[in-house]
């Protein structure tokens, strides 16, 4: 169990992933969607599985970069790269803002607070229809061309799209075995003693959600690229709730379960939505299937698997499995 | 002399949001659940009236059997699924009810099919009543009226009986009805059922108004969530009185500013949690 | 259930080439086939009209399939209502089932996005949305657009409502706060000018709005002679059906301006509807060759009477069917070719795709309610009070095609 | 056990060597007193902790030990009086704060770090002295040597080396309680809070206690909360005896058992108990 939860063995994941999307797909588009929302859903992550914080704000953040990458794109002809930068950078102010706000509470009253402030965000959006093109979106967002490479063909889009997701995920990956990430994980077991040992326990909050907002901007910007649109519905209270139950269904556990859940997700969307018009019913079952038997995602469907395996192949039993269901995921019930 | 007609407007759309938020205030208090199915209660109870009223059965049987129908249901989904979850992390509360939701939606759409439909008022309520320059309709009246003997009645039973003296001890301390020597499994389903047979009856209130529409479950999980945060979860009179606040807001900014009704909505749940964490009236 | 059939059909292909690269294309290239992409909104909150255009397309598939004796098939595209997810569908659609077709969006805002997408393939989109901007500030040359302007749709509306009715001088607007709804209401304001006729007061709204009392409170105050809805969809009978309640059908005339036609009529019922005025783009008691056949073959071939979801999905898919045999091809720039400038004999009579902004020319209705007793068949819920045609020139609609 | 570690001895010693000037008074509280709304569960209390002792507190149920406990941990704000640390006002400093002004505090309820190692739990304690460094998510958690040295010899005190890469969730119970003393000793203070530090245990895991609490005292202040009559007459230099929020008497272990008040106040059953 220690070799599969290994962060270098998920980056290793992560890459084979990358590489293994375009032998498997045939839709660039959705190849391209997977590792962006990839990103949103591990920034999310960042949030519940490390710190323990429900955030039903995501869609807030994940907007935010899709407007900024419209407007500066298609008004002010901002070269893309430092486009994303200021996503990153807007995204992250954002996050702090709500993160400030929303900490403040505890439990379900901070779930409440970040789906209010995820209203409120999309109140804000559809009123300033000057800026973000209300209903109708912002239009024509264009695909990049930096120094004279061509990203604006599908699948070379999902090459830079590629490269931008392995390096956001290294780095986050870093960032979740950092002394910084630990502090998160101490905070998620235990935010009392955590605060007992001298940990300025809001600080760090904030902090993971500067990080988590940057991120998920960084994702809203590349995905209104992708479609060449800013919509309005990016930043609607669905976008959140759809990244948060990636985010479930993938596990909390690491980072790389992230990337199963957008993956598996949006597969089985896609694979649904042309089967029959009413699969939303379906989402609906295996969401309850997920949560009654499925606790700790699919990654932890994995580990119980692979600990299956090597306990027959060996005979040695593994405590890992017995692992009860800690409050890894929760909102903060304390 | 409008924004007094706008007031008492708002104070109607109010006690149809006080009845749609006090079931989920009461089912947070008491089980400290997070029920995003509770909009999909409210839907079926407007459904199940649309149907016995299509099935020639009067609007005052359909409702009141919508409401019941829901509550069965609701208690049965309780005692299957969600007792289950209770120990969970809120996480999986989210997920379950999020799921159920969907499963309630899907299904209205299949049986009833995508596009909405109409319940006329009953018989004898069709009619306005014209004050001067204003008209207010007979049903809303009565929408109004029944709400208010209601929402008398349920404070009865929260406050002056046992059954409501546990729901109270248990909001407080979820060992409280435990100690007390109760049986809380049959104590959960019960209040479930009836949090949800609110949103079931408010739904076929709902529906001689709003008509039905198979997505009229997510406008109502929205009021509702704002309604029991600003009023306190756990809350009664905090529901009523967030329940008005929220209406008369919605139907004096119908004059004032429009465009900004939602999000002056929203803006003050955000400020309410700010500076009152547990709402205008939650439980300390 | 022919349709379920169907559907499973074309979810089966669309299954395989999601999973076998290369394979679907080269199957759906190899063949005389011709495909249309039907992108509506099959699930969320608009999948009703997603249902019915579904059937509309399958309907002009299967008349082209016999009349040019090739195989013509439609493809359904789930929107979900969301543009993001329709520019995506519409991409994987290019790229793996080689389709360059598209007739659909029933939301100006996936419609906008599919549009460019449909110009950057080439490709050819016709939709029946609402935008302006899809034939106006927005237009390209590879969309198409069959529904009647906002200009249109008042223009036929409010003015011979206003002909009609020489003593109503006060009228009263509710209107969505956003592009099309502003559309709306400045055309009708100068036609109030132009007519003398005051307008006593405006309510905009959200685009999430569901309570309309707080809007029709303003309204009674401000006592108009007509009150001019100018919202659509599930929001315009939430308004109908409140300001019935309040009893405005007795105090004044009532027209709904941008209705959805018989989908409506049905959730609304008979007796909301009696009285009441609706401009319509469609309307199946239309007296045209057109529109009788097609009311007959969509009796026979799904046992319901055709509705604006129906009728304008299936117009739409013909007429792409049509000009892509006709130019022989499917690539969007001969296709597009072929449509503009077209005259032919439409659903509504006689109709023009006008070459400069690429806009159908045809008629928009003014209906009236009619009282339950006076129906014929159970969907006869509304009389033709007038129809005809209102256009902006294309440089006023602000169209310049690059 | 081994108790007396060299290493953490010179490190305790050290971190003594940056204190301002050898204050005889460790910590010392003056007319503190903690409302909750109009109720008072602290009223007026003084006291007054020498340097290196150990300075026990007890009273009966609702005596208001625990309140004065989090005050001075400061996990609550005093509403009046004061809090001093070697003559430095801490009354509004936040809890974290005072870590880094030298108080630890461990709990009367276990509370680690369940799923982290033991190494990690001890670490993270350590690293609490130094907070801010921990916001870089560029710094490895090898980054903080001093921390990773404390929290090796914490375990080498404490005897938890040999589990050092196990979840702490999974310890015994008796190396748990160990692990959360340890918890308090990573921040290398120069006062200890304790909580109970005996409850819940079994009769050979409080001794092995009582003998670590002894020896913290070599190189420590500890204050602590308890129940066990027997460990606080045992080991305590100072006891203070509260009774609805005041105090009601302070003196060696001595005094406080011939006292007449005391004896009434616990009606005589409780402190005869147990004296080992």
């Amino acid at each position: 169990m220690k070799t599969i939860n290994n962060p270098i063995f998920h980056f290793f994941l992560a890459a084979l992933t990358v590489v293994c999307l375009p032998l498997f797909l045939r839709s660039g588009v959705l190849a391209s969607e997977i590792l962006i929302f990839g990103l949103a859903v591990a920034a999310c992550n960042l949030l519940l599985g490390f710190t323990g914080l429900l955030s039903f704000g995501q869609g807030i953040f994940f907007g935010v970069g899709s407007y900024v990458a419209g407007i500066l794109l298609t008004r002010y002809q901002i070269p893309v790269p430092l486009m994303l930068l200021l996503s990153v950078v807007l995204g992250a102010l954002i996050a702090v803002a709500v993160g400030w706000l929303s900490i403040r509470r505890q439990g379900v009253y901070f779930v409440m607070l970040t789906l209010a402030f995820s209203q409120f965000f999309f109140f804000l959006a559809y009123s300033f229809s000057g800026l973000t093109g209300g209903d109708n979106g912002i239009l024509d967002v264009p695909r990049p061309v930096i120094a004279g490479f061509d990203f604006t063909n599908l699948w070379s889009y999902y090459w830079f799209v590629a490269v931008i997701f392995l390096a956001v995920f290294a780095l986050m990956l870093r960032t979740t075995q950092s002394t910084f990430g630990r502090t998160l994980s101490a905070i998620r077991e235990n935010e009392a003693r955590a605060s007992a040992v001298g940990f300025p326990v809001r600080a760090f909050k904030i902090a993971a959600f500067a990080i988590s907002g940057a991120v998920t901007a960084l994702a809203g910007a590349l995905h209104a690229m992708l479609i060449g649109v800013a919509p309005l519905s990016s930043i609607e209270y669905h976008t959140s709730e759809i990244i948060l139950i990636m985010t479930i269904i993938g596990g909390s556990g690491n980072l790389f379960a992230s990337l199963l859940g957008a993956g598996t997700y949006m597969l089985l969307a896609d694979v649904l939505s042309t089967i029959w018009p009413r699969w939303l019913l379906l989402l609906g079952v295996a969401l309850i299937v997920v949560a009654l038997f499925m606790q700790r995602g699919l990654w932890g469907l994995i580990e119980t698997l692979v600990s299956h395996i090597t306990a027959t192949s060996k005979r040695t039993p593994n405590a890992a499995t017995e692992r009860p269901l800690h409050r890894q995921a929760d909102g903060g019930k304390a | 002399m409008t924004y007094l007609f706008q007031i008492f407007n708002g104070i109607g759309i109010g006690m149809l949001y006080f009845l749609l938020a006090v079931g989920l205030s009461v089912i947070f208090g008491l089980l400290q659940f997070v029920n995003f199915a509770h909009g999909a209660f409210y839907l079926l109870g407007a459904y199940f009236t649309y149907d016995l009223v299509e099935r020639g059965y009067s609007f005052w049987v359909a409702m009141p059997l919508a409401a019941i129908m829901v509550m069965a249901l609701a208690a049965l989904t309780e005692i299957v699924l969600l007792r289950r979850i209770y120990k969970l992390p809120h996480t999986f509360h989210i997920l379950v009810t999020v799921g159920l939701a969907l499963i309630i939606q899907e299904m209205t759409i299949i049986v009833w099919g995508p596009l909405g439909g109409n319940v006329p008022p009953p018989e004898g309520l069709n009619g306005v009543i014209i004050v001067g320059d204003f008209i207010y309709p007979e049903y809303r009246l009565f929408v109004i009226a029944f709400t208010a003997v209601l929402a008398v009645g349920l404070w009865w039973v929260l406050e002056g009986t046992r059954i409501g003296a546990i729901v109270r001890a248990g909001s407080e301390s979820s060992e409280n009805t435990a100690l007390l020597g109760y049986n809380t499994l049959r104590i959960n389903s019960a209040v479930f059922g009836l949090g949800a047979g609110l949103a079931g009856l408010a739904g076929a209130l709902a529906a001689p108004i709003r008509g039905v529409e198979p997505f009229m479950g997510l406008e109502a999980l929205g009021i509702a969530f704002v309604v029991v945060v600003i009023g306190g979860m756990g809350s009664y009179t905090g529901a009523l009185l967030a329940g008005i606040l929220v209406g008369v807001t919605q139907s004096v900014m119908a004059s004032l500013w429009p465009e900004g009704a939602r999000l002056m909505i929203y803006l003050g749940m955000a400020l309410v949690i700010v500076a009152m964490p547990r709402g205008l009236l939650g439980r300390a | 259930m022919i349709n379920r059939r169907r559907l499973l059909q074309s979810g089966a292909i669309a299954g395989a080439s999601l999973l076998l690269p290369g394979l679907a294309g080269r199957a759906f290239s190899a063949s005389e086939a011709i495909t249309v992409g039907i992108p509506v909104p099959i699930s969320g909150p608009f999948a009703a009209n997603g249902k019915f255009a579904s059937l509309g397309g399958i309907l002009a598939a299967e008349e082209a399939s016999r009349e040019f004796g090739r195989q013509v098939k439609t493809l359904d595209l789930d929107t979900e209502g969301k543009p993001a997810t329709a520019v995506r569908k519409v991409q994987d659609a290019f790229d793996n089932n080689g389709i360059k077709l598209y007739a659909g969006g029933i939301l100006s805002s996936e419609s906008l996005a599919m549009g460019k997408e449909a110009l950057r393939r080439n490709g050819v989109f016709i939709t029946t949305a609402g935008a302006d901007e899809i034939t106006g500030t927005d237009c390209n040359a590879a969309t198409f657009r069959w529904s009647v302007p906002t200009y249109g749709a008042i223009e036929q509306t409010v003015r011979p409502l206003v002909d009609m009715l020489p003593d109503a001088k006060r009228w009263y607007t509710i209107t969505p706060q956003y592009v099309f709804g502003d559309g709306l209401l400045n055309v009708a304001k100068d036609i109030f000018k132009e007519k003398g006729i005051e307008h006593v007061g405006n309510s905009y709204h959200s685009l999430t709005e569901k309570e309309f009392s707080g809007y029709l409170t303003n309204a009674i105050a401000a006592r108009p002679d007509v009150l001019l809805i100018l919202n659509f969809g599930s929001q315009s009978s939430d308004t109908l059906r409140q300001a019935v309640s309040f009893g405005l059908k007795n105090r004044m005339t009532i027209l709904v301006a941008w209705a959805s036609g018989l989908e409506q009529f049905e959730a609304l019922g008979p007796d909301i509807c009696e009285g009441v005025y609706f401009g319509a783009q469609y309307w199946h008691g239309v007296d045209t060759p057109g529109n009788q056949a097609l009311v007959k073959s969509v009796r026979e071939r799904f046992d319901l009477t055709p509705n604006y979801s129906l009728a304008g999905s299936y117009i739409l898919t013909k007429l792409l069917v049509d000009a892509a045999v006709k130019a022989g091809s499917i690539d969007g720039d001969k296709v597009a070719a072929e449509l503009r400038g077209k005259t032919y004999e439409g659903l509504t009579g006689e109709e023009t795709i006008r070459a400069q902004d690429n806009q159908v020319i045809k008629d928009y209705y003014l209906l009236k309610g009619k009282a339950k007793k006076d129906m014929a068949d159970k969907d006869d819920f509304a009389e033709i009070v007038s129809q005809g045609k209102s256009f902006l020139s294309p440089e006023d609609a602000g169209c310049k095609m690059g | 056990m081994s108790i007396h570690n060299e290493a953490l001895k010179r490190s305790g010693h050290s971190s003594g060597k940056h204190a301002p000037a050898p204050h005889p008074v460790a910590l010392e509280t003056s007319e503190l007193t903690v409302a909750y709304g109009s109720f008072l569960a602290v009223r007026g209390v003084s006291l007054s902790v020498r340097r290196n002792s150990i300075h026990s507190i007890i009273g009966p149920n609702g005596a208001g030990k625990t309140t004065l406990f989090h005050a001075l941990t400061g996990r609550v704000r005093p509403s009046a009086g004061s809090i001093r640390l070697d003559d430095k006002d801490i009354s509004h400093t936040r809890d974290d704060d005072r870590v880094r002004l030298g108080i630890a505090r461990s709990f009367q309820v276990t509370s680690l770090f369940p799923n982290l190692s033991v190494q990690e739990n001890l670490r993270l304690a350590s690293q609490g002295r130094t907070p801010w460094q921990a916001l870089a998510p560029w710094r490895s958690i090898n980054h903080n040597k001093e921390a990773m040295a404390t929290a090796g010899e914490v375990m080498e005190r404490l005897s938890l080396t040999q589990v050092a890469g196990r979840a702490a969730g999974e310890l015994s119970h008796g190396q748990q309680r160990r692990l959360e003393v340890g918890m308090a000793l990573a921040a290398r203070p120069r006062v200890i809070l304790m909580d109970e530090p005996t409850s819940g245990m079994g009769v050979d895991d409080i001794e092995a206690m009582k003998e670590l609490i002894r020896s913290l005292a070599a190189d420590h202040t500890v204050i602590f909360v308890e129940h066990n009559m027997g460990i606080v007459m045992n080991i305590s230099d100072t006891v203070t005896v509260m009774r609805a929020g005041q105090k009601l008497v302070e003196g060696t272990p001595a005094e406080i058992r011939d006292d007449p008040e005391v004896r009434r106040a616990y009606l005589g059953n409780m402190i005869t108990g147990d004296i080992a």
